[in-house]
């Protein structure tokens, strides 16, 4: 545990920057480019990062897969739902004017949303996806494939 | 050797011809075609027909008969002939000899 | 009873029910609750596309714009005779599938991850039914991305049972992957040319644009796309492994929809986007897929003969199914079209069926393999019969479903004076005959094999498997209801092309 | 459908309850209740077409009622009864269900009114029927089962595509009279002719009666070649063609029957016989001799009842139908004899049975129409008629040479139906006009004249005095175990050998070829060959490179055209 320390370090240090950004293009996805996506990726590669460094066991220790599941199934859900809101205010699916007082703003409402639910699925996707191949047990032999 | 075919059934079968050809004048001639009309037609026909035929059939027997098993031991030729299904049957014949 | 509020919603309830639904699987995990919830939302989704299907079968046409964008610029969601009937197809075959799954699943798959493959399955059927309602272009390709993902994923679970499903996983997702992209590749030619990605929108201005190279390659590109995901003959090397590895419950599902909703976007595309508006679609349609679609029933249907595992003469049987279907539209009349649309519904009903049988044979007796299975018909006899019957369809015996399709199919392959395709398709009946005969014959005319002991599949799983069973003799017995919709269907889609009808 | 319930239906209905009726009593007594329900469910309709159901772009006509199909379905209802009575001990589901499904279906295609309805029962009286032989389960009885479904599905297939040029050349596919202008009809009329026993196509007939159990082979000798008589007189009625069919059909297998050692076997060629008649009738097509096919057939299928029921009473007690095994029966088995008798006496035309009522209706139709030669090979299959189901059935059974057996007399139940078949026979003889009401023309004939009676009664003794003449010189056919080669032949002997010579020749010429032969072309061949393998080429799993190389080329083939 006590090779590449200062790698550690920086990475230390970076992992904050690296989160911050990912929070800035995602809010700022709708007046600059960005959005979701991008923002999930950045984020994931956060993490990603931190496992480079300290190890998948790390991470795992830090957001469990249960965890990553349940980001998952819930930045769907929160991408989904918002669209199911304006369902039961009496609008068609994706239709977000009722959501504040004023149409515009209600529009800028539902967009941040779903901008955070895919930020989140993303983010917790790409993570889920680097955890599954790095820790995969190589519990198939060369003549099985 | 054959049982059944004993005198008296001969001469029983004779009468009942005889008679038939008496009766052969008692027909009153309504036949389709004019040699139905012939005398005695009918009964050289019943006779003839069947002399010749089983001739020709015992012609015939020359040509295709086969042993049992010709299709092989597998087909129904030359099976056991089925008791009643599946259900075993009351078993009384006796097989001869 | 139903306020006019939801049913004007209907469209969009029909995608977005099991979209919402699919996480909370994950999210429940363990295997009944994820279950349980799956079930109940496939018979809700079933009972919105009857309901649809319902309210199209007069001709109507059902559209509904998201987010209240008009439909040019935002996504529609547009239904027709057409698509309710594929939706009823797919949420019909998801809901049974369902209710199957759950013995089967148990069976097939780890307890902790039930919650992640129901999910999956549930996410699958989303993006089916999404690529059926939508009325733009892209969103297809967002739906048919979701429902392939889901696919290669729950493929992948069958590595329980056979590690090989992950290579099959693996090949399928790249052979699906290339599908897509060339389906994006086609559809941005196109954009080029038209810029709208609204269907109707794009038959529209594609008249209007006339013949072009561009447009000739867009077409050369979707089909070929769609050719590899409804696995047109040469381009079918994907399936017979996918299918054969999956998990049973998939395999059921899959093949009952997965390829049947390509036909469908196929048909879509061919006669609603293109129409037919310039000789070279005919061309193509005639000199390529005709052959093609040809070969494939005949090739099909041979391999499937000499098959030793089930699951794989069921999955070369539908390369040669799906065959017809092409034959049909490259028929290119009402007749043909008809045939595709009725043989669509025909063989998902029997598919799903001989599926299930199959699944029940690997989970009561442990294999798929047919010269395992010998005399499986004495001790599984609600299970062999459920076979015979799906078999007979395939065959085409007539009271069967797939006496149906062939007899439409047959019928206007005569109308335009196609003999020797008629011809083949009476033979391919009688190949289809020895594959499926073979493994009757193996199932009730040899003994069991020693020592193995096998019990009846339980009620669950026959309960589905019987109802598909029992639907292939019905719609045998009584075509009205499907050949309605279907010539429906068709004259739907002569309508909207520009074909000039003799 | 709403305003009439099929008589098929009551049947299938009726398939589908007995496997679960456990009490073998009550199965039976159920099963007996099913040709009474059927019959009662169109015996009082006025005549017309009823249920009609939309199929595809047809309004199908599934019930037909008129005089034709009136006396078919009765016929058909007591060929039912009489199968069902004669099975009443028999425990056997599969048998008893497709005995019911197949008297359903018989019965279904009888009323059908149109050819696709006629397809689909004609398909199921194939399948029924041969499942009644796979009922005896043994191998020989499953090879014959395969055989003999392979020719009926064969007839199904015929039709099935004469159904399809036939709707393509007219348009229509009401099953009504038809000409042989067409391949369509042509084929339709090969369908039927498959099912009817024409010559050449015969051999399922003497194949498949002597392997079902001995009640299945009862159930067997009603219903498919009636239903095929009844479809040609449908459909056919009048072709010129048929007399010729229907003498020739009516002339060889009295050959045949005559040194046959199975007696079923002998019942069959003597089916196949009297169907030869029936032909004829329908050929002539006029009023007199259709009704005289009617009602040989409806005589026919009591008496040939009756013939097979006493045979089958005998196998019952004695496990064997061999003329080289059987004889002197009459001791122990009198009532069995009493009715095999009348049965004969019936199937010879004997004055006073039935035979003669129905049978000389179609010789005068013969005569009247002016056929002179075929009006004597029919009186000479008469006689045949007398030799081998009048004389060599119960001879060979009761009388003959005594072997020795000690059996009982046939179970009371089994008595019981053969008696009321018996019954039946002397009492149509007697009270022919009976009969003649019945059938679907109105018929002016007496066949009690005085020269009738006595030309025939001539006939017949003198018949029966040169059988016993021969008999008494050793003329007569020894009895021995054997077969006889038929048609069969050629499909069970000639073709596999040929086809097993051919491949020995074609393997040997190919490997001299393939010696000069560039190895490269081998090759190329072996892979078509195998291409379709387990492993070949086409069902192996692919790598994904050679798969993505498909893709290209397909799009490369595509694109290409693009340019063209």
């Amino acid at each position: 545990m006590h090779h590449h320390l200062i790698l550690r370090v920086v990475a230390k240090l970076l992992l904050p920057f690296i989160l911050l950004y990912a929070l800035y293009v995602q809010w700022h996805g709708d007046y600059g480019p960005g959005g979701g996506f991008q923002a999930g990726v950045i984020f994931a590669v956060g993490f990603i990062l931190y496992a480079l460094v300290y190890g998948v066991d790390a991470l795992v220790r830090v957001v469990p897969r249960g965890v990553l599941v349940g980001a998952m199934a819930v930045g769907l859900l929160l991408y989904a739902g918002t669209g199911v809101v304006s369902l039961f205010l009496g609008l068609d699916y994706l239709d977000y004017s009722r959501l504040a007082h004023d149409p515009v703003h209600g529009q800028e409402w539902g967009i941040l949303l779903v901008e955070l639910g895919v930020g989140i699925a993303v983010a917790a996707a790409m993570t889920a996806i680097f955890v599954a191949f790095a820790t995969r047990e190589p519990d198939i032999d060369d003549e099985d494939w | 050797m054959n049982t059944y075919i004993t005198k008296p059934v001969l001469i029983g079968l004779a009468v009942i011809c005889a008679t038939l050809v008496g009766a052969d004048f008692l027909r009153d001639g309504h036949g389709y075609f004019s040699f139905e009309n012939w005398p005695l037609i009918y009964c050289a026909i019943g006779f003839v027909v069947y002399g010749v035929l089983i001739i020709l059939a015992k012609g015939l027997r020359v040509l295709i008969e086969r042993p049992e098993n010709y299709y092989g031991d597998l087909a129904i030729d030359s099976e056991p002939e089925p008791g009643m299904g599946p259900i075993a049957p009351e078993k009384s014949g006796v097989p001869h000899d | 009873m139903i306020p006019q509020a939801i049913i004007s919603q209907l469209p969009i309830l029909q995608v977005i029910v099991p979209l919402i639904a699919a996480p909370f699987c994950a999210l429940l995990g363990g295997r009944n609750r994820a279950w349980a919830l799956a079930f109940a939302v496939s018979l809700v989704t079933f009972a919105i596309s009857a309901m649809l299907f319902a309210s199209t079968l007069d001709g109507t046409v059902l559209s509904y714009q998201l987010g209240g964008w008009a439909p040019p610029i935002g996504i529609e969601y547009r239904v027709d005779a057409l698509n309710a009937f594929v939706l009823l197809i797919v949420s019909g075959v998801g809901a049974l599938t369902m209710l199957y799954a759950r013995e089967s699943v148990a069976y097939e798959i780890d307890e902790r991850h039930h919650g992640l493959f129901y999910s999956a399955f549930v996410f699958c059927m989303t993006g089916l039914l999404g690529v059926t309602i939508t009325g733009d272009a892209f969103n297809v390709f967002v739906f048919l991305e979701i429902s392939s993902l889901s696919t290669y994923a729950l493929v992948a679970s069958g590595a329980k049972r056979d590690r090989r499903a992950l290579t099959a996983a693996y090949n399928y997702l790249i052979m699906g992957t290339i599908g897509a992209t060339f389906f994006v590749i086609g559809l941005g030619l196109l954009y080029m040319i038209t810029g709208t990605l609204n269907m109707a929108d794009l038959a529209h201005k594609l008249v209007e644009h006339g013949d072009s190279r561009t447009l000739r390659m867009g077409f050369a590109f979707i089909v070929v796309g769609f050719g590899l995901k409804l696995a047109m003959f040469p381009l079918h090397l994907w399936l017979p492994n996918a299918y054969t590895h999956a998990p049973s419950a998939v395999s059921a599902f899959v093949s009952a929809t997965s390829t049947k909703v390509a036909v469908y976007l196929m048909l879509r595309f061919l006669f609603t986007v293109f129409g037919f508006s310039i000789p070279f679609e005919v061309d193509v349609l005639r000199t390529i897929v005709l052959p093609l679609a040809l070969i494939g029933i005949l090739a099909g249907s041979i391999v499937a003969v000499f098959q030793e595992d089930l699951k794989r003469l069921l999955a070369y049987s539908s390369i040669s199914q799906i065959g017809y279907m092409l034959v049909g539209i490259t028929l290119l009349t009402p007749g043909g079209l008809m045939a595709s649309i009725i043989h669509l519904f025909n063989h998902a009903v029997a598919k799903a069926a001989l599926f299930m049988v199959a699944g029940a044979y690997v989970m009561q007796a442990g294999t798929s393999t047919i010269s395992d299975l010998r005399g499986v018909g004495r001790d599984m006899p609600f299970t062999t019969a459920a076979f015979v019957v799906g078999g007979l369809s395939l065959v085409g015996v007539p009271m069967t479903v797939g006496f149906i399709s062939k007899w439409y199919l047959v019928q206007a392959a005569l109308e335009q004076g196609w003999w020797p395709v008629a011809g083949l398709i009476v033979l391919s009946s009688l190949v289809a005959f020895a594959y499926v005969w073979r493994f009757v014959e193996a199932a009730y005319m040899y003994p069991t094999p020693d020592g193995v002991i096998r019990r009846e599949a339980p009620l669950t799983m026959l309960i589905p498997m019987w109802i598909f069973a029992g639907s292939s003799i019905f719609f045998g017995l009584n075509a009205s209801l499907t050949s309605a919709a279907a010539s429906r269907a068709a004259s739907g889609l002569i309508a909207a092309s520009s074909l000039i009808w003799q | 459908m709403t305003d009439y319930f099929m008589p098929s239906l009551i049947y299938f209905a009726a398939a589908a309850i007995v496997p679960f009726i456990a009490a073998p009593r009550l199965r039976a007594t159920f099963m007996l209740a099913v040709p009474f329900a059927g019959f009662a469910s169109f015996a009082t309709m006025a005549y017309g077409t009823y249920a009609f159901m939309p199929f595809f772009d047809f309004n199908l006509k599934i019930f037909r009622l008129d005089g034709l199909s009136f006396i078919f379905g009765l016929i058909f209802s007591i060929a039912a009864f009489i199968s069902i009575a004669f099975a009443w001990h028999i425990r056997d589901r599969l048998e008893q269900v497709s005995s019911l499904v197949y008297a359903g279906a018989a019965i279904g295609a009888v009323f059908a009114g149109d050819l696709i309805t006629l397809f689909v029962f004609w398909e199921g009286t194939a399948i029924a029927s041969a499942l009644l032989i796979w009922a005896r389960r043994t191998p020989g009885a499953i090879a014959t089962t395969m055989r003999y479904f392979t020719f009926q599905i064969a007839s199904g297939l015929l039709l099935f595509i004469g159904i399809v040029l036939f709707y393509r050349d007219t348009g229509s596919v009401a099953f009504q009279h038809m000409e042989l202008d067409s391949l369509g009809t042509w084929l339709i009329f090969l369908a039927f002719g498959f099912k009817c026993a024409f010559p050449l196509m015969h051999n399922w007939l003497q194949d498949a009666y002597p392997a079902a159990t001995p009640t299945g082979t009862v159930t067997l000798s009603a219903f498919t070649t009636k239903l095929a008589i009844y479809a040609l007189a449908r459909g056919f009625a009048g072709t010129e063609f048929l007399i010729y069919i229907g003498a020739a059909m009516s002339l060889f297998p009295v050959f045949f029957a005559a040194i046959e050692n199975n007696l079923r076997r002998v019942l069959a060629y003597s089916l196949n016989n009297q169907l030869g008649f029936m032909v004829v009738g329908i050929g002539i097509g006029t009023p007199l001799a259709l009704d005289g096919t009617v009602a040989h057939a409806f005589v026919h299928v009591i008496y040939k009842a009756l013939l097979f029921m006493s045979v089958g009473a005998v196998i019952y007690r004695t496990g064997t139908a061999k003329v080289s095994d059987l004889g002197g029966l009459w001791k122990y088995m009198p009532w069995t004899m009493a009715f095999c008798i009348v049965g004969s006496l019936s199937i010879s035309a004997f004055p006073l049975f039935s035979g003669f009522v129905a049978k000389s209706l179609i010789l005068s139709a013969t005569a009247s129409s002016g056929h002179i030669w075929v009006w004597m090979a029919l009186v000479v299959a008469s006689v045949g008629v007398l030799e081998h189901a009048g004389i060599k059935i119960p001879y060979s059974m009761f009388f003959g040479h005594d072997r020795g057996w000690k059996v009982k007399e046939a179970p009371l139940p089994m008595l019981l139906i053969m008696g009321f078949a018996a019954t039946l026979c002397v009492l149509i003889g007697v009270f022919p006009q009976t009969l003649y009401a019945l059938l679907p023309y109105p018929v002016e004939y007496e066949p009690y004249t005085a020269d009738h009676v006595i030309t025939q009664l001539q006939m017949l003794f003198f018949a029966a005095l040169a059988f016993a003449l021969l008999i008494r010189f050793n003329i007569y056919p020894a009895e021995y175990r054997s077969i006889n080669l038929d048609f069969d032949w050629v499909y069970r002997r000639f073709l596999p050998n040929v086809l097993r010579v051919v491949t020995h020749y074609v393997t040997v010429i190919w490997r001299v070829y393939a010696r000069f032969a560039d190895r490269r072309i081998e090759r190329a061949l072996m892979v078509i060959y195998r291409a379709h393998g387990p492993q070949g080429a086409l069902a192996r799993t692919w790598p994904t490179g050679s798969m993505v190389l498909w893709i290209a080329i397909l799009l490369g083939i595509t694109l290409g055209l693009a340019y063209l």
